[in-house]
């Protein structure tokens, strides 16, 4: 736990610090430290804790125990405007804007330029704006409301805003999930100048060809815990993801060999306006089929087109040959659907609700004698599916909210099992899941499609979607741009249908995972 | 209810106990009529309250008479908001033993033991539709500007008004009737809308107090002061100013005060056995003197007063 | 926000497309409003030319929605902060009756500390709204139901049966609610002049612009280190204070204080916001639209039995408006998405 | 085909306390983290109940006359429109939505029924179940309007708050119908035998139990109460959101032109005016009765409870000669302090441990 580099002040400064959200620890020893004038990687995977490290220097949340020293000083966070206050800008990893207001508003609010009596001075915060969209070299009018931006320009405005903040330290949480080639290399150049300057900058990125690109230090966490900080030059991407993995990697993806059989799924020309268009594929019984690609993609709609949560505008859906009613989710669960959704607070679970409800939210009209349910008989058809996953709760009763995001995602798929589902659509099954539930929902996965369950996986982690998949569709802007068996997968066969036509960065994956991929 | 705790509490309330229920409170009108109300009581030594809803609804109305039903009172002193939707409660109420005397707007017969009436309808409509003619040399368009599209009294006088008025007037015609609810800012909007629409108005009738006064007080900023005429049923103290200013030259009312005074009197000659609501019977009502029950449970204060420049001075409420 | 979107002029882009789009859609709000007032005053004065000309016609055309007007600016304040004010009419009538009280029992008392002490008294009663509000995290619309029964509550009480006369006012106050300045009458200038403060307020206030921005989404406003608290409180303030003044006003208008002043009043105020194209869900809206939303609530009432509509059927007409705005926002949100589709799709 | 089992445990119910001797390792979970008393007398719902016994007993001790014979029979004949409508409203509420319009739906299935009953000859049966279905009707349009437009139920009820009582003023006029057949307007009013309960309060019980059922034993109420927790997530677990809500709609309505008839019978009157202020009267009790303005928390028997409070408070000031005005002030308190008391205590709950941290954190939840 040396510090390599002594030799500029340390901006930033955080030892052991930690931070529970009731039962989950989420921070259990973040350790910190960023020199001015250097670029900082924070890698980690999923769930490990970079993001809650950061909302604590921001001042969302407050630590429950250790150090904070900002440019040499302890301080305490209370709100977003005292770190604002003190200096520090932070992108968020998702995107918070007003979505009533303009772009420049969104920008500048809270500190807009004043001019004479203390009025807005809005030519002033038009002007800047412009020059901070010039030197990000992005082509958004600065008048527009944020209403209806796309995911990356929602992501490029975060990062104007936090620029015009002339912070002396600036945090980036995955800036560049959402962009394209072009756009990360002009943030690189932003962010390459911004240091020049002599300013600390954090950059938090799953992508390791960027990490090694733009940084100088980096600092890996694992679990919500430190687990090292080197100077970028005197290591390799194989040797982060082993300090990132840590432990036995090689049942991370148990694939099981399965009997291929019936069409269950057939998808024929979807399309809806602005999302997506000319999708058709088909799932087999016994089969895992992935959607690969970026993220903004469109994969997660046209999940949520097929399961019918969303309308499209034409294309059909069927289900072991019978049409489905589009719109409609209930149709779909009729013939043999199950979904779980990517993101498990807002749509896969109703947190506040107990675990029994939770999982017999699908399977409770079937439960129901002559139209009336008692809670009674909900809580005997769970236990037993809770018992199958393994779901950690003191009693069924217990809010869902109180539990880690594991046993919730476990919560939401015993809640689909139990509806004894033909097809089962999972939306990146295991974001921010730890890695030991990641391998038990892994198995679990293989294990169902042994028993003849057809699977339709989305997944944003290159590792996970070749080491599951029988067979797998490449998304691209809307579109399937390309379809590989297993064996044709490989990360640049994935990465080079991803991103064709883009100017993307040459995907380079680490030895390490290719190796263990194609084991 | 539970079995316990009665003491005295849930005994006879003495049989004087009068309680007064005007069509709302907070109206002058009847605030006036339970200070004449509460006098008589003194007089004769009952007790007095006054109960009223803030609306002017029967709905509203409801609920305190099945109190006073509960409460066991000796008469209940009532102006109803509408003549039959009391009925039944009115009718529970007599069966409890309460008396039921209404006041200023009436139930049906069968509802009430006896009702002490301001003055005759046709009285009340005719002297209004003469002031008016007067005031505008017996010919033009005139305006009536009501209470509540429902109050029995004013439907009542109306009706009158517009018989009377084709009879003897057959120049008048008229044009529109209005509705203020007897609440101030409606009727004072609602004077400004039928000035608007009836560009050659000559005269507004407001057979209600809260009307009138809201009305001459609209009148008394605009142009047309002077020459739209103004006339109807409003109390001196409300429209002296009006009348001194010249925005109304005559009004009439009986004296309201001596009709809460009268109507607790009759409640008591109820209470105390004296009459029953026979025609013919006879009762002492204080300083009015002697008065006869006539037909229908009937009890006439007397002809209304007509108020102007020259007698507005001598009178006070 | 109106006008950081409504100058569609020149910028660099494929953006610009979207945003003439954009700004046509809530700069059409405003406008489409006001097109209808003035179709409803056209009509109303070819059917009767005293609708607009004539002294009366002309000053009643004006000075009776002022009152309404400062309660809609009052109420729009609130509801883009994603709340709503219920109390606002038993305020009023708090502050009408205080009013009448003070001349009565403080004779010779000036008439401006009159006014300053009906809006004190309101923003007193703003602030009890919104501390409950902002501080116990209580939703809006329970607690402004609950203080709506208490104030008015508290001024029955304190009237008890007695009701405020023209004659125990001073007549100098009364004249304010008639007088006129080149024939434009006081209060209506008072009611504009507040809505122009308050829409200047909006415009180039950093707190006003927070009050947008936490209405529009308050999770990202916190994130933000936005007071969020405090600024939800200014609004409650100064909706109570705009309400305490409308108390007053309402007394020099009307001459006379009863029990009734502002009985049902707060739900036309929410109308004129909501039909003036403020979104009930905070975040948007002006206040120039409130006050025609309001302008034409008040005058349609007093247009259509002119009309030759019966003045039964007013009610009604102004039920069918509110429906015929709210859903017209959302066709042209509608409208708005899917041009935003069509763009992203080429 | 998929034999998705739930594994060997499916012998293993869920009983209260697991009987850990079955075989395997399966986990068995207990239905219930607390004991059945204590879920029982720490809910909002309790402390209704309790602060309504309370009332009871003081008002039977204290107020003169309020053991009397008459005050129930009064008392329920009052309350029985929002007894009657606080049951829909109820279950709007729970989903996050709210309607303003009840009271003029009232009006306006009052309306209906003495033009078809008085003027048109209709049977007084005939003319009432056509109320009803007008009353459903003019849910139908809100509930299709939030449903199915997506509009917020605030601003839509607000619009049919007016035109709805709008509708029933042009009909009427200045005109009050009354003259209902007698045979009907006496069956609102008589007793259950001898007792001081009127008959109607059985009408109210069956649809009491039929809500009850619906909202807490039912497939459908569950999803009521996901929508009001998490709209969202409800829509992914396949439930109608669009369509429940408009049912919803359609039973206040319905419910409400039923408490029309009753309104007309009880006073034999239609007119235009009646049942002003009655939706915040029934908001307010829905609300003093424990459910969340935000929606997927409340239950029927506190709503009711809710109600009642409302209901003898009034009546027993009334009793005691106390003005309106203080009943209106007292209401007022009470639901403030209903709704403000949870969060008070939550944040000196939250406060008394943590000593020496400053403001609040920024982690809590939404207002408004
Ligand atoms: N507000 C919260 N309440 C409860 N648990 C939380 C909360 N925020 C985060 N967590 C949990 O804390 C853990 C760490 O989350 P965090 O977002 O910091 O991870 P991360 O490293 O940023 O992951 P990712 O790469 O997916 O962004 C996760 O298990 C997450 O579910
Ligand atoms: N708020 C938004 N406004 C406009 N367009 C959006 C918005 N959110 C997403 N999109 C667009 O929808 C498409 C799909 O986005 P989404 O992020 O859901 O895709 P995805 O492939 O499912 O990604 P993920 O890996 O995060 O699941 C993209 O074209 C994106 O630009
Ligand atoms: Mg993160
Ligand atoms: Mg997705």
């Amino acid at each position: 736990m040396s510090d390599p580099l002594k030799k500029s002040a340390p901006v930033l400064e955080m030892a052991d610090v930690r931070k529970s959200f009731g039962p989950v620890a989420a921070l259990r020893s973040g350790t910190l430290s960023v020199t001015a004038g250097s670029i900082h990687a924070l890698v980690g995977e999923n769930g490990a804790g970079k993001s809650t490290l950061v909302k604590i220097v921001a001042g969302v949340h407050r630590r429950d125990a250790g150090t904070l020293r900002f440019e040499g000083a302890d301080v305490d966070f209370s709100s977003t405007a005292e770190s604002k206050a003190a200096g520090i800008a932070v992108i968020y990893q998702e995107p918070t804007l007003f979505p009533d207001l303009s772009v420049t508003e969104n920008i500048f609010m809270g500190r807009q330029p004043l001019g004479r009596g203390r009025r807005i001075d809005r030519a002033a915060m038009l002007a800047e704006t412009r020059a901070i969209f010039e030197r990000l070299g992005v082509d958004i009018d600065p008048r527009r409301p944020a209403l209806g931006l796309s995911i990356a320009d929602q992501q490029i405005i975060e990062i104007a805003k936090a620029i015009s903040l002339d912070a002396r330290l600036l945090i980036m949480d995955e800036p560049t999930a959402a962009l394209s080639g072009v756009e990360v290399e002009r943030l690189f150049a932003v962010a390459r100048s911004l240091r020049d300057e002599g300013r600390g900058l954090v950059f938090i990125s799953h992508r390791f060809e960027e990490v090694f690109d733009l940084c100088d230090t980096v600092t890996v966490m694992r679990d919500g815990a430190y687990v090292a900080t080197t100077p970028i030059a005197s290591t390799t991407p194989d040797a982060v993801v082993e300090m990132m993995v840590g432990r036995e990697i090689g049942d991370l993806f148990p694939k099981q060999e399965t009997e291929v059989g019936d069409i269950v799924l057939k998808v024929d020309g979807l399309r809806s306006a602005g999302t997506f268009r000319d999708v058709s594929f088909e799932v087999r019984s016994g089969e895992i089929v992935a959607l690969a690609g970026l993220v903004g993609a469109g994969r997660s709609e046209i999940a949520r087109a097929v399961f019918g949560v969303d309308a499209y505008d034409s294309g059909q859906v069927t289900m072991a040959g019978k049409p489905v009613r589009p719109g409609k989710p209930r149709a779909a669960i009729a013939a043999g659907m199950a979904f779980v959704p990517e993101d498990r607070r807002r749509q896969g679970l109703v947190v506040d609700n107990s675990v029994a409800h939770n999982v017999a939210s699908v399977i409770r009209t079937r439960l129901s004698r002559l139209g009336l349910l008692t809670t009674a008989s909900e809580n005997k058809a769970v236990g037993p599916w809770a018992g199958r996953l393994e779901v950690k709760t003191n009693a069924l009763d217990m809010p869902a909210t109180t539990m880690s995001g594991g046993n919730q995602q476990k919560v939401v798929i015993a809640k689909w099992l139990a509806t004894s589902p033909k097809l089962l659509i999972i939306d990146e099954p295991t974001r921010g899941i730890d890695v030991g539930t990641k391998s038990e929902v892994h198995r679990l996965l293989s294990d169902l499609a042994a028993q003849g369950l057809a699977i339709l996986m989305i997944s944003s982690e290159l590792p996970e979607v070749l080491g599951m998949a029988d067979r797998v569709l490449v998304v691209r802007e809307g579109e399937i741009t390309a379809e590989l068996a297993r064996a044709e997968a490989t990360p640049e066969s994935v990465m080079k249908a991803a991103t064709a036509g883009r100017e993307a960065l040459a995907p380079e994956l680490p030895d390490v995972l290719m190796k263990e991929v194609s084991a | 209810g539970g079995g316990d705790g009665d003491g005295d509490g849930g005994g006879g309330n003495g049989s004087s106990s009068i309680t007064f229920l005007p069509k709302n409170l907070g109206n002058p009108y009847f605030d006036a009529s339970s200070t004449g109300g509460e006098r008589a009581a003194e007089e004769f030594g009952g007790s007095f309250e006054e109960v009223g809803p803030t609306n002017a609804t029967p709905d509203a109305q409801v609920p305190f008479i099945n109190t006073a039903a509960q409460q066991g009172v000796g008469a209940l002193v009532v102006s109803a908001n509408d003549p039959t939707a009391l009925g039944d409660a009115l009718e529970e109420a007599r069966d409890a033993g309460v008396k039921v005397v209404t006041f200023d707007s009436d139930v049906d017969p069968e509802y009430r033991d006896v009702f002490v009436n301001q003055a005759s309808p046709e009285g009340i409509a005719e002297s209004q539709i003469d002031i008016i003619a007067e005031q505008i040399g017996e010919e033009g368009e005139i305006a009536i500007l009501s209470a509540a599209a429902n109050a029995t009294n004013q439907n009542t006088w109306i009706e009158l008004m517009e018989e009377y008025a084709a009879e003897t007037y057959p120049d008048i015609e008229i044009v529109e009737t209005t509705y203020g609810d007897d609440d101030d800012q409606t009727s004072f909007d609602k004077t400004a809308a039928l000035l608007q629409s009836h560009p050659d108005l000559k005269g507004i009738v407001s057979p209600t107090t809260v009307g009138i006064a809201a009305a001459a007080r609209y009148l008394s900023t605009s142009q047309y002061k002077g020459q739209v005429a103004l006339t109807g049923l409003g109390t001196p103290n409300q429209m002296r100013e009006f009348v001194e200013d010249g925005t109304v030259t005559a009004f009439a009312l009986w004296n309201p005060e001596e009709l809460g005074y009268l109507a607790a009197y009759a409640a008591h000659a109820l209470v105390e056995g004296d009459i029953t609501g026979e025609e013919g019977d006879t009762f002492e009502a204080g300083d009015l003197g002697e008065y006869t029950v006539g037909a229908d449970g009937e009890i006439l204060l007397g002809d209304p007063t007509v108020f102007n420049a020259d007698n507005i001075g001598d009178f006070d409420f | 926000m109106s006008a950081t979107l409504t100058r569609p002029q020149a910028g660099p882009g494929r953006g610009a497309a979207v945003r003439g789009v954009l700004a046509g859609a809530v700069r059409s709000r405003e406008i489409a409003v006001a097109v209808v007032l003035i179709l409803v005053v056209v009509a109303a004065t070819l059917r009767n030319d005293s609708f607009v000309f004539s002294s009366d016609g002309w000053r009643d055309l004006l000075l009776t929605p002022s009152i309404l007007l400062l309660l809609a600016a009052g109420q729009m304040l609130v509801i883009i902060t994603r709340s709503v004010d219920l109390s606002v009419g038993s305020t009023m009538a708090l502050t009408a009756y205080l009013t009448g009280r003070l001349f009565i029992d403080q004779p010779g008392i000036p008439i401006p500390v009159v006014v300053l002490a009906g809006i004190a008294l309101g923003a007193v009663l703003g602030v009890v709204n919104g501390v409950l509000v902002a501080y116990a995290g209580v939703p809006a619309l329970v607690i402004t139901l609950g203080t709506m029964y208490i104030y008015r509550g508290i001024m029955l009480t304190w009237a008890g049966s007695d009701r405020i006369t023209a004659d125990q006012m001073p007549r100098e106050f009364l004249a304010l609610g008639t007088q006129q300045v080149l024939t434009i009458p006081v209060l209506t200038i008072l009611a504009v002049a507040v809505v122009a403060v308050v829409g200047y307020y909006l415009h180039t206030a950093r707190s006003g612009r927070e009050l947008y921005a936490i209405g529009s989404d308050p999770a990202a406003a916190r994130l933000y280190g936005l007071k969020v608290p405090t600024r939800v409180l200014t609004a409650f303030v100064l909706c109570g204070a705009l309400a305490g003044l409308a108390g007053v006003l309402h007394a020099a208008r009307y001459g006379s204080v009863t029990s009734s002043v502002g009985n049902g009043i707060e739900l036309q105020a929410v109308g004129a916001a909501v039909i003036g194209g403020v979104a009930i869900f905070g975040g948007s809206g002006s206040v120039w639209g409130a006050a025609i939303g309001a302008v034409l609530l008040v005058t349609i009432n007093r247009a259509l039995p002119i009309l030759g509509i019966p003045e039964f059927w007013q009610r009604a007409v102004v039920g069918a408006l509110i429906l015929g705005a709210v859903v017209l926002d959302r066709v042209l949100a509608l409208r708005r998405a899917r041009r935003l589709d069509e763009e992203r799709e080429h | 085909m998929s034999a998705l089992k739930p594994t060997p445990a499916t012998a293993g119910s869920g009983g209260p306390s697991g009987s850990g001797g079955d075989a395997r390792s399966e986990r068995i979970y207990a239905a219930y983290a607390r004991p059945a008393w204590q879920r029982w007398l720490f809910t909002r719902e309790t402390a209704v109940i309790a602060l309504l016994v309370g009332v009871l007993v003081w008002a039977n001790v204290e107020v003169p006359n309020f053991d009397g014979p008459l005050t129930l029979y009064y008392l329920f004949l009052d309350l029985m429109p929002i007894l009657l409508i606080a049951l829909p409203m109820t279950l709007i509420i729970i989903t996050g939505e709210i309607d303003l319009s009840v009271a003029s739906t009232v009006v306006l299935t009052s309306a209906m029924t003495g033009v078809l009953c008085i003027d048109l000859g209709w049977s007084f049966g005939a003319a009432a179940l056509a109320a009803i279905a007008l009353g459903a009707v003019a849910g139908a349009f809100n509930g299709f309007l939030v449903g199915y437009v997506g509009l917020p139920s605030l601003a839509v009820t607000i619009g049919t708050l007016a035109l709805y009582r709008g509708i029933a003023v042009g009909l009427l006029g200045t005109e009050a119908k009354t003259g209902f057949p007698d045979e009907w307007t006496d069956r609102v009013k008589e007793r259950i035998g001898e007792s001081s309960y009127p008959q109607v309060l059985i009408v109210f019980g069956v649809l009491a139990v039929l809500f009850v059922l619906l909202l807490h034993f039912s497939s459908f109420g569950r999803g009521v109460y996901e929508i009001g927790l998490n709209d969202e997530a409800a829509r992914f677990s396949g439930v109608d959101v669009a369509r429940t809500k408009l049912l919803l709609f359609v039973l206040a309505g319905a419910v409400s032109g039923l408490a029309g008839v009753y309104y007309t019978l009880r006073y034999d009157l239609a007119r235009g005016d009646s049942a002003s202020g009655l939706e915040l009267q029934v908001i307010a009790a829905v609300l003093l009765g424990g459910v969340s303005i935000f929606g997927g928390r409340g239950a029927l028997h506190g709503v009711v409870a809710g109600v009642l409070l409302i209901g003898v408070i009034t009546s027993a000031m009334r009793l005691q000669g106390e003005t309106e005005n203080v009943t209106t002030i007292v209401i007022g308190l009470l639901l403030v302090a209903s709704v403000v008391t949870p969060s008070l205590l939550a944040w000196a709950s939250g406060r008394l441990p943590s000593r020496g941290r400053g403001k609040s954190g920024p982690g809590r939840s939404d207002p408004a």
